[in-house]
């Protein structure tokens, strides 16, 4: 079973990453750039039938290593 | 006094690290991260470097090894505990310092002396230098912007938990002054109990004259204190 | 299933002469092969030709003139032909080092081609026994308006810096340059240097029969595959078809197996070690069976794999990083693994030596391949290819016709040049103190290195002259040899030895052949001259697109030694009112010089001529004047001349200087500006001023008293006055900006 | 309009990073894990209201900056 995660910096976090991309992109030309923010994706296969298993191994593989609930959201995909 | 230096792989500094403390007279020993205990211990040092990569987060996967789970009982019962760089990076990340790195402002590595005002020297690492000594310090870096939610950067301001800012060579505490854009300048904290320092600039690089300065010798000398 | 059924079809398949031409081989080559099996080859075995009879790993075009380099002397104890070049420098110590390129897979991906540069040449002295203790790089990009340069510089920059901070090894001093002769082609060279035990020493040679060939380090995928003929193939508007081909680095990989193979090493465990890098595992193995004169057979079903269902053809020619190849002695197995255990690596027996001289390839219990290792080496093909002789003639300059400028004009034309700016912008992303050992980062003429534990340090630089070496082959080789040289002498350290990587471009091309020819030639007079032997070196060949070639660029890495080291050298002002004196003669050549090209856009004319007996005599007066403590700082002239020279001794410190008009040469700006070697500015104490000039007469070294140092201002008797402090500005703002 | 772009590294491109995750989740205690690869996530916003239009311009940014082509594929999703 197949699954993406999501993870996005929280909101009063600094993005100096998105920043610079944002910079740069318009100053290449993109002026209908509102915002942009970067964030990670993982995309995870665990050996599972059961879905709602299966999503909870994810979800504490996010909680116990992937995210840092300081500074990061994520969410769970099924794909 | 005795001091471990936890190994973790692709853990740079730790040889760095363990001539300063042996310069400064520890009796030092290196602990291999998969061990399972820790030595009798004074000090322990997460040494700098880039532990695993720096895959995923930077100190994320150091924090999760088993020796860390031993430096955190060492340290709630009050042993001594020094994060450099990639070290606190890992002391974040294992919850015993607060706050998180994120990248340096400009996205790039920054390799520099810098000036770090000391903020507060009553402590076990502090107690030699004077009150505000500005000190010339290495710093290198990817992700050494500190940053931490409004209501810790209260704790540390009232607590006094800040060890050292960024300054420029007066002492003027500005964003010119600021290598990597961390909150109110700040490059090392402590806990609460004061236990434990963590901080991006390498004391262990300003030990010998002819390499550098002599500006981390004092860090090193206060333990015995 | 479906893919082992493509690898045996695959096998079998027949040889088109698209497929041979795909793989960069000529007809004539394929008849040779033929020749050389005795019938045809089948496609695994073809791709291994092409492998290693590709310009990188076989230096066909090269290997005659290589030949006739100076590569002896008695410091030197392994020259060319090994990973890397070993010498001594004295107590059992001795310095491992080499340079190699990384110009085409940079080009693509920058930041990872970088990165795997620095890798390669990374294992290159780790592989030897050594511990790597300091990375130089010399990086040319296009011009700065190139709508690429920006992006590359950038991509490289963070490539090497993200490998050499990861690893934990200080990046202490290069070169960056921009010249428009590289929009097209940037050159991305990386050299390594490292120490070992005189008796600790690691050779590629494979010895003894049924000995346990043991593949060590990361797993093989399928990058970089034609990895090795993509260096040799000339680019063209297809090459971004071969895109997928490029590597990716992991330098936390490379930093447990560079920790596992030293720990390794530390007993008797290992016959021969080589790394595996352009053409993995095949010029891997073949270089130790072909060194050994053995045979070598291989299982590849043992190789350990990233990827499923690989093909022998793939995991022969796979680039993949951070492995490695060991051939062990008898019953070592069990404890070498367990070192390899505990740092999380493969190390898998994937094979033995034999006696059959030939490279066996078996997969699935059967023979896939087989060829005799002389096939693949020493039979390789060789070409004298043709070349021409530069011709060159001496431009007449009249300053008069010129646009007149004043001096203070040209002298910050010249300092916030693009070339001639600060370069900390670079410096500051690479970690150059890791290791408490870098005694003098970079910003001066050589970085410095204390041998751990020791109070003796090496001193390390690269250079290259590439707008010499156009405009005259011969000189502009000799030329990068004494610039080298010079670097290193003016920290204070004996020059010993260099490595060198020839950047250049089609071999094919006559001309470029030529340039080749001629510039090693130059290289080799200086180096016999000198006594500064070359130790290892790398070729690069098809520099260039769409027959449009590169300037030919050698680049020279030098390694000296202190044996004391009391203070660093540098080219710091030290004191207000010390003399200023200038070594050796100013004829005011200006052809090729910084002042004609910023200020002129003027190209043509010959380099300034090498006298090597004054190069020579002046060097080794110098190092006298060192070793007897007389000299505060130093610093050579090069780029820029005797103006460009002083402003850099004193931007980099608190003082100024104060400079008289020449009393000979009356044009200024010739004498300010010109470019003659064998020259440099030495700082000294007045009351030394007898001792100095004692030494200086009674080895006929020809110098002036051109001034003093003083407070803040760096002066021209009655021509400029300008503040350190706004040269500082003038020399930093161009990265900042860029 | 807001837009969710995931950059994956290409099959057959190393993923360091990935492999160390891996590991490090295997040692956690999570046996079921089969795979886990890393990617980058673009969460960005454009002011344009016509959705081909604006699905043109993200595309161009991936393309022009956000994606290294040679080793990365990228996905665009409205969101
Ligand atoms: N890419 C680079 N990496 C490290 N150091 C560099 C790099 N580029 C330039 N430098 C450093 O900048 C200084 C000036 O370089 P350069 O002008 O080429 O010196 P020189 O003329 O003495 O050879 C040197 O100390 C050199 O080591
Ligand atoms: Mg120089």
């Amino acid at each position: 079973m197949k699954f993406s995660v999501i993870i996005t910096l929280k909101k009063d976090v600094l993005d100096p990453q998105g920043k610079v991309v944002q910079n740069t992109l318009v100053n290449m030309g993109m002026s209908n750039l509102k915002s942009i923010r970067q964030g990670k994706h993982f995309e995870i296969e665990v050996d599972e039938n059961d879905q709602s298993t299966a999503e909870r191994k994810v979800d504490m593989m996010c909680k116990k290593l992937l995210v840092n609930l300081i500074i990061e959201d994520y969410k769970i995909y099924k794909i | 006094m005795k001091s471990s230096v936890i190994v973790f792989p692709g853990s740079n500094c730790d040889r760095d690290i363990a001539i300063a403390l042996e310069k400064m007279q520890f009796k030092n020993q290196m602990v291999w991260h998969k061990e399972t205990k820790l030595p009798k211990t004074d000090l322990i040092v997460v040494p700098g470097g880039f532990s695993y990569g720096d895959y995923l987060r930077s100190g994320a996967i150091a924090g999760k090894s088993f020796i860390i789970d031993e430096v955190i009982k060492a340290a709630n019962l009050g042993c001594l505990v020094l994060g450099i760089c990639n070290g606190f990076q890992i002391l974040t990340e294992t919850g015993l310092l607060k706050g998180t790195l994120l990248k340096n402002k400009n996205l790039k590595f920054i390799n520099k002396d810098v000036n770090l005002k000391v903020m507060n020297n009553y402590t076990r690492f502090t107690n030699k230098y004077k009150k505000e000594k500005i000190l010339k310090i290495n710093i290198a870096h990817n992700e050494g912007n500190f940053f931490t939610d409004a209501n810790h950067i209260e704790e540390l301001k009232k607590e006094n938990l800040i060890a050292f800012k960024y300054c420029d060579e007066k002492g003027n505490i500005n964003e010119d002054s600021n290598p990597n854009g961390s909150l109110d300048n700040i490059a090392g904290i402590f806990n609460t109990n004061k236990n434990i320092l963590g901080m991006m600039p390498h004391p262990e690089r300003m030990v010998d004259e002819l390499i550098s300065n002599k500006d981390g010798v004092n860090l090193f000398s206060s333990l015995f204190n | 299933m479906e893919s082992t059924c493509f690898q045996v079809c695959s096998i079998k398949m027949k040889i088109t002469n698209q497929i041979i031409e795909k793989h960069g081989l000529k007809l004539e080559e394929f008849k040779n092969i033929k020749k050389l099996l005795k019938r045809e080859p089948n496609l695994l075995e073809l791709g291994i030709f092409s492998a290693m009879w590709n310009e990188h790993c076989s230096y066909k075009s090269s290997r005659v003139h290589l030949k006739k380099l100076h590569t002896k002397g008695k410091q030197v104890i392994q020259g060319p032909g090994e990973n890397a070049g070993v010498i001594d420098i004295g107590d059992n110590d001795a310095i491992v080092f080499k340079i190699e390129s990384h110009n085409h897979p940079s080009y693509i991906e920058p930041f990872q081609g970088a990165a795997t540069g620095v890798g390669g040449i990374l294992r290159d002295v780790f592989t030897m026994g050594a511990r790597p203790i300091a990375l130089l790089n010399s990086i040319h990009f296009g011009s700065p308006e190139h709508s690429k340069t920006k992006s590359l510089l950038n991509g490289v920059v963070s490539g090497i810096g993200g490998y050499g901070n990861c690893i934990g090894i200080p990046t202490v001093a290069g070169e960056t340059k921009f010249n428009e002769t590289y929009n097209e082609n940037i050159l991305v060279n990386a050299m390594a240097v490292g120490h070992v035990k005189k008796d600790k020493i690691f050779y590629s040679k494979a010895k003894g029969l049924n000995k346990s060939v043991v593949y060590v380090g990361s797993k093989t995928g399928r990058d970089g595959i034609h990895g090795a003929s993509m260096a040799s193939a000339e680019f063209d508007e297809s090459s971004a078809g071969k895109k997928p081909t490029v590597q990716v680095g992991d330098p936390f990989t490379e930093k447990l197996l560079m920790e596992a193979c030293l720990e390794l090493m530390k007993d008797n465990s290992i016959i021969s070690i080589q790394d595996m890098g352009a053409a993995g595992l095949t010029s891997s193995s073949v270089e130790m069976a072909s060194k050994g004169e053995l045979g070598i057979e291989l299982e590849l079903d043992k190789v350990p794999c990233r990827e499923e269902n690989m093909t022998p053809y793939e995991m022969m020619l796979s680039e993949s990083q951070e492995r490695m190849l060991i051939i062990l002695e008898d019953k070592k197995e069990q404890k070498a693994k367990k070192i390899f255990d505990k740092w999380d690596l493969d190390f898998v027996v994937i094979g033995r030596t034999t006696n059959t001289n030939n490279l066996t390839l078996k997969f699935n219990n059967k023979i896939v391949g087989e060829i005799p290792i002389e096939a693949l080496a020493s039979k390789a093909p060789v070409y004298d290819r043709q070349w021409i002789k530069k011709v060159n003639k001496k431009k007449e300059i009249n300053l008069k016709d010129l646009k007149k400028i004043k001096i203070e004009e040209a002298l910050i034309k010249i300092l916030s040049s693009p070339n001639h700016s600060n370069k900390s912008w670079v410096t500051n992303q690479y970690d150059q103190s890791v290791m408490c050992d870098t005694v003098q980062k970079s910003g001066s003429d050589a970085a410095i290195i204390r041998i751990h534990n020791k109070d003796k340090a090496i001193a390390v630089t690269v250079d290259s002259s590439a707008n010499y070496c156009k405009s005259h082959p011969i000189t502009g080789g000799k030329q990068v040899v004494c610039e080298n040289w010079r670097n290193l002498i003016t920290v204070g350290a004996k020059p010993l030895a260099i490595t060198n990587c020839l950047n250049f471009g089609n071999p094919e091309n006559k001309e470029v052949m030529g340039e080749f020819v001629e510039c090693l030639q130059g290289i080799k007079e200086a180096c016999e001259f000198l006594g500064f032997p070359v130790v290892s070196g790398n070729v690069s060949f098809y520099n260039g697109t769409n027959n449009k070639n590169i300037y030919p660029t050698p680049v020279i890495g030098g390694v000296g030694l202190i044996k004391k080291l009391s203070y660093p050298l540098n080219h710091s002002f030290k004191k207000e009112n010390n003399i200023l004196l200038l070594i050796g003669k100013t004829f005011g050549h200006l052809e090729q010089s910084c002042f004609l090209k910023e200020n002129y856009s003027i190209n043509e004319g010959m380099p300034p001529e090498i006298n090597l007996l004054n190069e020579k005599n002046n060097g080794e007066t110098l190092i006298k004047l060192i070793e007897k403590n007389l000299i505060l700082s130093s610093h050579d002239i090069s780029n820029g001349g005797l103006i460009t020279a002083l402003s850099e001794m004193s931007i980099s410190s608190n003082y100024g200087a104060k400079i008289q008009k020449p009393k000979k040469l009356t044009n200024l700006f010739k004498y300010f500006f010109g470019e003659d070697q064998a020259r440099y500015i030495i700082e000294i104490d007045t009351d030394n001023l007898p001792k100095v000039e004692k030494i200086l007469k009674d080895n006929n070294i020809y110098y002036e008293n051109i001034g003093y140092t003083q407070k803040k201002y760096f002066e021209i008797e009655g021509e400029l006055r300008i503040s350190n402090k706004d040269l500082f500005k003038i020399n930093n703002e161009w990265y900042n900006s860029y």
